[in-house]
């Protein structure tokens, strides 16, 4: 049953050195200041799962908080690299991590998968792809009926998923709203789950099908207020695209990115939001 | 008449003519967006354009610079999630045409959008595969847009994200329920298509006041030329303003904090 | 792209004879006056596919349209049995037919299935009991990660799904609101399609994330207003549920069914409306 | 005190008991659904019931019929398809409890809903397996609520539809992500819980009135009784009220058209 706690807390309480973390958010609802204060309690050695690095994974790489990366586009969206994570890969600075790569397609069945309790997800997927000869994880199976080749991928099981959601009411219940994404997959395939919301209402005002995620399927809640910028919350502020794209000068200088860090998260408190 | 355009904006014309008004397009972001949009605003109006982000029958009336823009959502039909969108609409076979950007492209159309170099110790690490390794196997058809330099069209792609037809040609050969692959590559030179028995990329149109040696300047293997080669026509006045128009205003509005 | 035709014309074009048909509505939106028009055009020797036949199937099974059925779960919700389709696979009246059976979640994961173009699903089902020892549909795979024996059964891929809807507009777009069941997995699914909706409007007036279906993944829409009577439409009118009592007696008895069915299907126009 | 009851309402209100405020169960239709929503306007308020239409977290204010009725979706948290039901909330791992009603239940409570006689020609088809298949086995316990009666408390059930402990009191045995299978069956006579060692039902509480010669009566095999022999409680008249004006709400709702 969700519990609300401060997000200091709920970072605290329930993400641990070297868990493996999922951190969700298609573009949309990134939950950029539960990011920054994984950096600012300075939690190590975590598997970093998410379909898109963006620039949330590029500022938690380069201080220092990830060992391992799974993912399918590791790019500042219509701008160009993610350089902290470059900088790891290539030069392993500030440490080595170890990258782990499919397609979008199998990153979705397999958080789909793992919300389905199941231990594979079945896709028509790499077929020609050279990412089976990097990726063990990458297997094939035969279909018992059609005889076809399929690609399976073991399903996603974070031991913790975070995500931004535009709200909750006071009994937990949360709705997401707009581009989805697989929020609502990488909570329900992880053993706990923190959501910030931009605010804490009476009522959802969710429509009859809207994606909502009772209380019982949420860990803890965290109030967090602009907590997706520099990504946006439909509905509440939109994406800062033009910080998207200083994000490029930044983060390509060490010296820029960790006196950027200093200024923006370090000296930052949970509570003033993201940013 | 004599219109002055560059050669980008020839490219994104050209790619942008390909769409027809009835295709499903599943839209890669950059250059296909801003030609399957360009389309959209022209010449088919109803051409209805997916986003990876789960947004179907987007109608942008700015460029998203991500692929998750507010503005796909709020003009979309609808919007599902993100395993629903590949699952559903995209393996489930609904798309007609994926509109592909890439890094590199080799003489069979194979993509390389992962890195150069080694895999283990790689000299420049790319964002990698996204959408595109299904993408290029699930729609019906492809098409690719790409500016053209010896460091984009190599001989050999240093890493196949995305199958074009392998290295041999013959990838998709015998391989049920795969789409026909790549049919059209717009680069800022040329129209290229696959031959239909070799699968070899084939130079067909050259854009206006374009030369074979330029494209074999800025081709990294031997590049072939159709017998029957043809001249893409130059942008109509109207192309040039509705894709200047719908530039300006993608760049006014990205570059303005919220 | 869907087409607009009449109820009579739709069914008279994309239904045939041998026909494998999926009509769905999880007791919500049951596609009633699509089903008394297959009546009333006599198809035979279709395959009919539902998880719950409910008096739909019970009324096209004693009419004779069906060689066989593919179901989960076949009664009267909250009454008891359908004795049309008893009387058929018990006694062979007015033909034997040949019954499929899962359970549920095998039926649901097959039409998941069947809407993402793969050719069988996989489900942690069937443990223990005797449905995979009568139907020889239900496999086993082994997991090649965790080693878990799953069940997998064929997707489901109709020549054509029948479903009713509140509405569409003017462009074929189709709003499905409520208790969505299956319906948007079995039109994915099927080759052919035939949405009969209560009202064709302007605007949809639907929220961001609803369950709305692509004029682009619909072959035909008719207008049928009350075309889910004696099931329901949301927003529109309630269940029926004294037919639903009232149905137990009338297809109890041969004589007292067939004469509903002259009464009610037979001497009844499409465009009236079902029931 | 002696307050009038029948057996009915016996089982109803000592099934409804075996529900925790925090409990998520996924409810199947007719008697589970009964004591489900009593449980829900007596002592367990916050008791979140599913049905497999789809419907989280409902509260409907009359029993609804079927298991899909209006009634339900109307007054959801929110409602989902059918695949995410059974997907993500049930085989997902996040039902405490299932409640199942049933045609035939053996001493290893493995049950019965497709048929009596021969698979291929049946003496009576039933509905089949619904839901309960995989609900006894993902959901971390489950609870059956059946009258008593010979001809449902069989010797050896016809076919097992969905299985109990299997026939030997083994089935669920070294199998992985396996709940821990029925933990009480409530009838309208009495109590029974499986034998922690042999998994064989046994009959752990009487009801009031009922004499443990009515249980073998009713029941098809040899059956046991605890050797601490609990007596039911009788409802208590909240209890009653709450479930006679629940039912007559109900009936009246189904009994008029719409």
């Amino acid at each position: 049953m969700a519990e609300f706690l401060s997000l200091q807390n709920a970072v605290a309480k329930h993400i641990h050195d070297g868990d493996t973390v999922a951190m969700e958010g298609f573009t949309h609802l990134i939950p950029f200041a539960a990011g920054h204060e994984i950096i600012r309690q300075e939690k190590r050695d975590l598997t970093l799962i998410r379909m898109t690095p963006d620039l949330i994974y590029d500022q938690m790489i380069g201080a220092g908080c990830a060992r391992k990366l799974i993912f399918s586009w590791g790019g500042n969206p219509g701008v160009g690299s993610l350089h902290r994570l470059r900088d790891a890969v290539e030069k392993g600075w500030p440490n080595r991590i170890e990258v782990v790569e499919h397609s979008h397609a199998a990153m979705a069945c397999a958080y789909e998968a793992g919300a389905s309790g199941l231990p594979l997800a079945i896709l028509r997927g790499y077929i020609g792809s050279d990412l089976p000869k990097v990726n063990d994880q990458i297997r094939f199976i035969e279909c018992p009926f059609s005889g076809e080749r399929l690609a399976a991928v073991p399903s996603v099981r974070p031991d913790v998923t975070v995500i931004h959601a535009q709200r909750a009411d006071r009994r937990g219940n949360v709705l997401v709203e707009g581009i989805v994404g697989v929020q609502k997959e990488a909570v329900l395939a992880a053993r706990r789950s923190i959501v910030t919301v931009e605010e804490i209402v009476d009522d959802l005002g969710a429509s009859v099908n809207a994606c909502v995620l009772p209380a019982w399927a949420i860990t803890a809640i965290a109030l967090a207020p602009g907590g997706a910028k520099p990504s946006y919350a439909l509905g509440y502020y939109d994406r800062d695209n033009a910080f998207y794209k200083a994000w490029d000068a930044i983060a390509r200088d060490r010296q820029a990115f960790l006196a950027w860090l200093n200024d923006n998260v370090f000296t930052t408190r949970a509570d003033q939001g993201a940013e | 008449m004599s219109l002055e355009f560059t050669a980008s904006e020839m490219m994104s014309v050209t790619a942008a003519r390909a769409l027809r008004n009835d295709m499903i397009c599943f839209v890669g972001i950059g250059l296909p967006s801003e030609a399957a949009n360009l389309a959209r605003l022209t010449h088919a109006p109803d051409v209805t354009l997916i986003y990876e982000s789960g947004t179907l029958q987007t109608r942008p009336d700015v460029l998203p610079l991500s692929i998750g823009d507010g503005e796909l959502c709020e003009s979309a039909l609808t919007t599902v999630s993100v395993p629903e969108m590949f699952r559903y609409w995209l393996q489930g076979g609904h798309v007609s045409v994926g509109f592909l950007g890439t890094a590199q492209i080799d003489r069979y159309a194979n993509l390389n959008t992962t890195l150069i170099g080694d895999y283990r110790s790689p000299a420049v690490r790319l964002p990698g595969g996204g959408g595109a390794p299904e993408i290029a196997t699930h729609a019906r058809e492809v098409f690719i847009t790409v500016k053209h330099s010896r460091r984009t069209f190599v001989n050999a792609v240093d890493f196949i994200t995305t199958v074009g037809f392998g290295r041999d040609g013959k990838a998709r050969e015998g391989v049920p329920n795969i789409g026909r692959g790549p049919s059209l590559v717009i680069t800022d030179l040329c129209i290229l298509k696959p031959d239909p028995d070799t699968r070899e990329l084939v130079v067909t149109s050259l854009h206006p006041n374009v030369t074979r040696e330029d494209v074999i300047e800025a081709t990294g293997w031997d590049i072939r030329f159709a017998t029957q080669l043809e001249r893409t026509p130059a942008p109509s006045a109207e192309e040039l303003e509705v894709l200047r128009d719908l530039k300006a205003r993608s760049d006014a509005h990205h570059s303005s904090q919220p």
